[in-house]
């Protein structure tokens, strides 16, 4: 039978972002000595063992922490694959510029963000964020840029018009830059 | 945070300050413990006005929100003065004008009350963030990722262009916005069907800025040779080709 | 008896940082139905609550997450230390107006408020409680508002019907709004 302090420590583990050391959890809890807590992480350990579990209680960096079951890898991996939305800075504001000027050149993409783009631009267009809209009638015959349908489900946009335009945000006030009132 | 501070109602500390003139009203009809339904307007007017006299005479600038109110309380008041013209009964009271927002005002403000006392997350609950690194199987990409919503990407362009030119702020009004969301659309029946016809493009809008929009879109992706445009020599149909 | 099923599908809430729906972990799985995946949610949310545990299954926002039990709020606070970014009371009027009253305008919003309220919209909207719902065909455009995903999270509400019904004021007689003096 499970005690109050495998309940709480339970969920400090759950909670916690990096490995919890007895130290730190002692810490948190004031009452409970060194011993206690290492008997209520064993008896928690244990229990996870025990059953069909989706996690187990791992000792790793000198702390304890809450990890997913490395058999179900393959699964939290499928679901990993479908996560929205973690960009770096660099595709963000590319996808920013493509977003907001679109029809637009990898030399337009390049003379506002004043560097070498190729490479993200090639990151969005894997991810189906940006499509090649035509090509423009230039030496080198260069790709016109868009954004796509996974553009819009990755934002909740049901089309462009739903895209915020800079004004709107400057309506509501505040500190935007370049105000020149 | 009962105050009983009797017959000085205006008499707020500074960090008391309201949030506006409906704050301040509500303020005024709980201190008096008045019915909202029931206003005694003359009271509540005069204790109103008190309370912006008191800020202005601490120099704090009474917004002009809060005038407006002082203004609308005070034709309550001289309405109910007047004499009823006639006694067929359908003339409303006066009163009604500030007791309907200001039940809808109270009846929100309980809602946010019942809101906070929902058990909130990061709050009351919690749950497990930050999880690159503590799946089991983890030992791929790190780091440099954030999470992104809409806001972060307007934040973006928003810091490109404070870099590149303020004149580009002005460039993007709702309508070229417009223009923009028509010309993906076009794109996508291009993508599926290779060509369309012009007569369908308009087809489906409904309103005439809509067909400008339309207009507008179809030419700017000529001018950007997205798409090419010709006409059926006997038919006269209109066709758009993907280029 | 815990199934297969049930295990991963425990890994699976473990793994995510947003609540998933059932669409969701049937997509992932592939194999199993939506019945089945009900079902076995049903089960590890009975089982959570039958013993003494950390943690509970909450169902918010249209799916499922994994949540610290409230009664235990104290420790895991003084665990994470920072604070949350709190709402002031002005963003959480403004929230509320919306969540109640959407989808709506700005002006709406500064009519019942009696104040200009651009600058807490823009909180919410940096916060992600609030989104744009599309425009309306007025004068300017104006946005339209609605509330998000996060704001069913923040509230642990499972969609808007879940919302408290607004009260009858003549029923309330004596009680006042604790935050208006």
């Amino acid at each position: 039978m499970r005690t109050d302090l495998e309940a709480i420590i339970e969920s400090l583990l759950f909670a916690s972002d990096t490995p919890l050391t007895i130290d730190k959890i002692k810490s948190v809890l004031e009452t409970a000595d060194r011993k206690t807590i290492r008997e209520a992480l064993t008896s928690l350990a244990e229990e996870y063992e025990s059953g069909k579990r989706g996690f187990f209680l791992a000792e790793v960096a000198g702390g304890f922490q809450v990890r997913t079951r490395p058999e179900y890898r393959q699964w939290i991996r499928r679901l990993k694959e479908t996560r929205p939305a973690r960009l770096s800075r660099a595709a963000l504001e590319t996808l920013a510029i493509i977003a907001y000027k679109q029809p637009v050149l990898r030399s337009d993409v390049e003379y506002l963000r004043g560097v070498d783009s190729g490479g993200t631009l090639r990151t969005l267009f894997e991810r189906r964020l940006i499509r090649v809209m035509g090509r423009k009638d230039l030496p080198g015959r260069p790709m016109i840029y868009g954004t796509t349908k996974q553009f819009l489900e990755l934002f909740d946009l049901k089309d462009l018009n739903e895209l915020p335009a800079l004004k709107d945000l400057k309506d509501l006030g505040e500190t935007w830059p370049n105000d020149s009132r | 945070m009962e105050q009983t501070q009797d017959q000085t109602p205006y008499k707020v500390h500074l960090g008391d300050l309201f949030d506006g003139p409906m704050d301040l009203l509500v303020h005024l009809v709980k201190k008096n413990e008045v019915d909202i339904y029931d206003i005694p307007i003359a009271l509540i007017t005069q204790q109103y006005v008190e309370y912006l006299e008191w800020m202005k005479s601490l120099n704090i600038d009474v917004a002009g929100d809060f005038l407006v109110m002082a203004a609308t309380l005070a034709h309550i008041k001289s309405r109910m003065l007047l004499p009823t013209q006639e006694e067929e009964g359908d003339d409303e009271d006066p009163r009604m004008e500030i007791i309907r927002p200001l039940a809808e005002y109270l009846q929100l403000k309980y809602a946010a009350e019942d809101l906070m006392e929902r058990d909130r997350l990061d709050w009351d609950v919690f749950v497990r963030r930050d999880f690159d690194g503590t799946e089991a199987w983890s030992e791929e990409e790190p780091g440099d990722l954030i999470q992104v919503g809409l806001f972060e990407l307007i934040d973006a362009f928003q810091e490109i262009i404070k870099r590149v030119s303020p004149a580009y702020l002005w460039d993007l009004t709702p309508d070229t916005i417009s223009v923009k969301s028509r010309i993906s659309q076009i794109a996508d029946i291009l993508e599926e069907r290779g060509s369309v016809t012009f007569q369908e493009l308009f087809e489906a809008q409904a309103t005439r800025g809509d067909i400008i929009v339309t207009f507008l879109a179809i030419l700017e992706m000529a001018k950007f040779q997205l798409i090419r445009i010709m006409q059926h020599l006997e038919s006269g149909i209109i066709r758009i080709f993907n280029e």
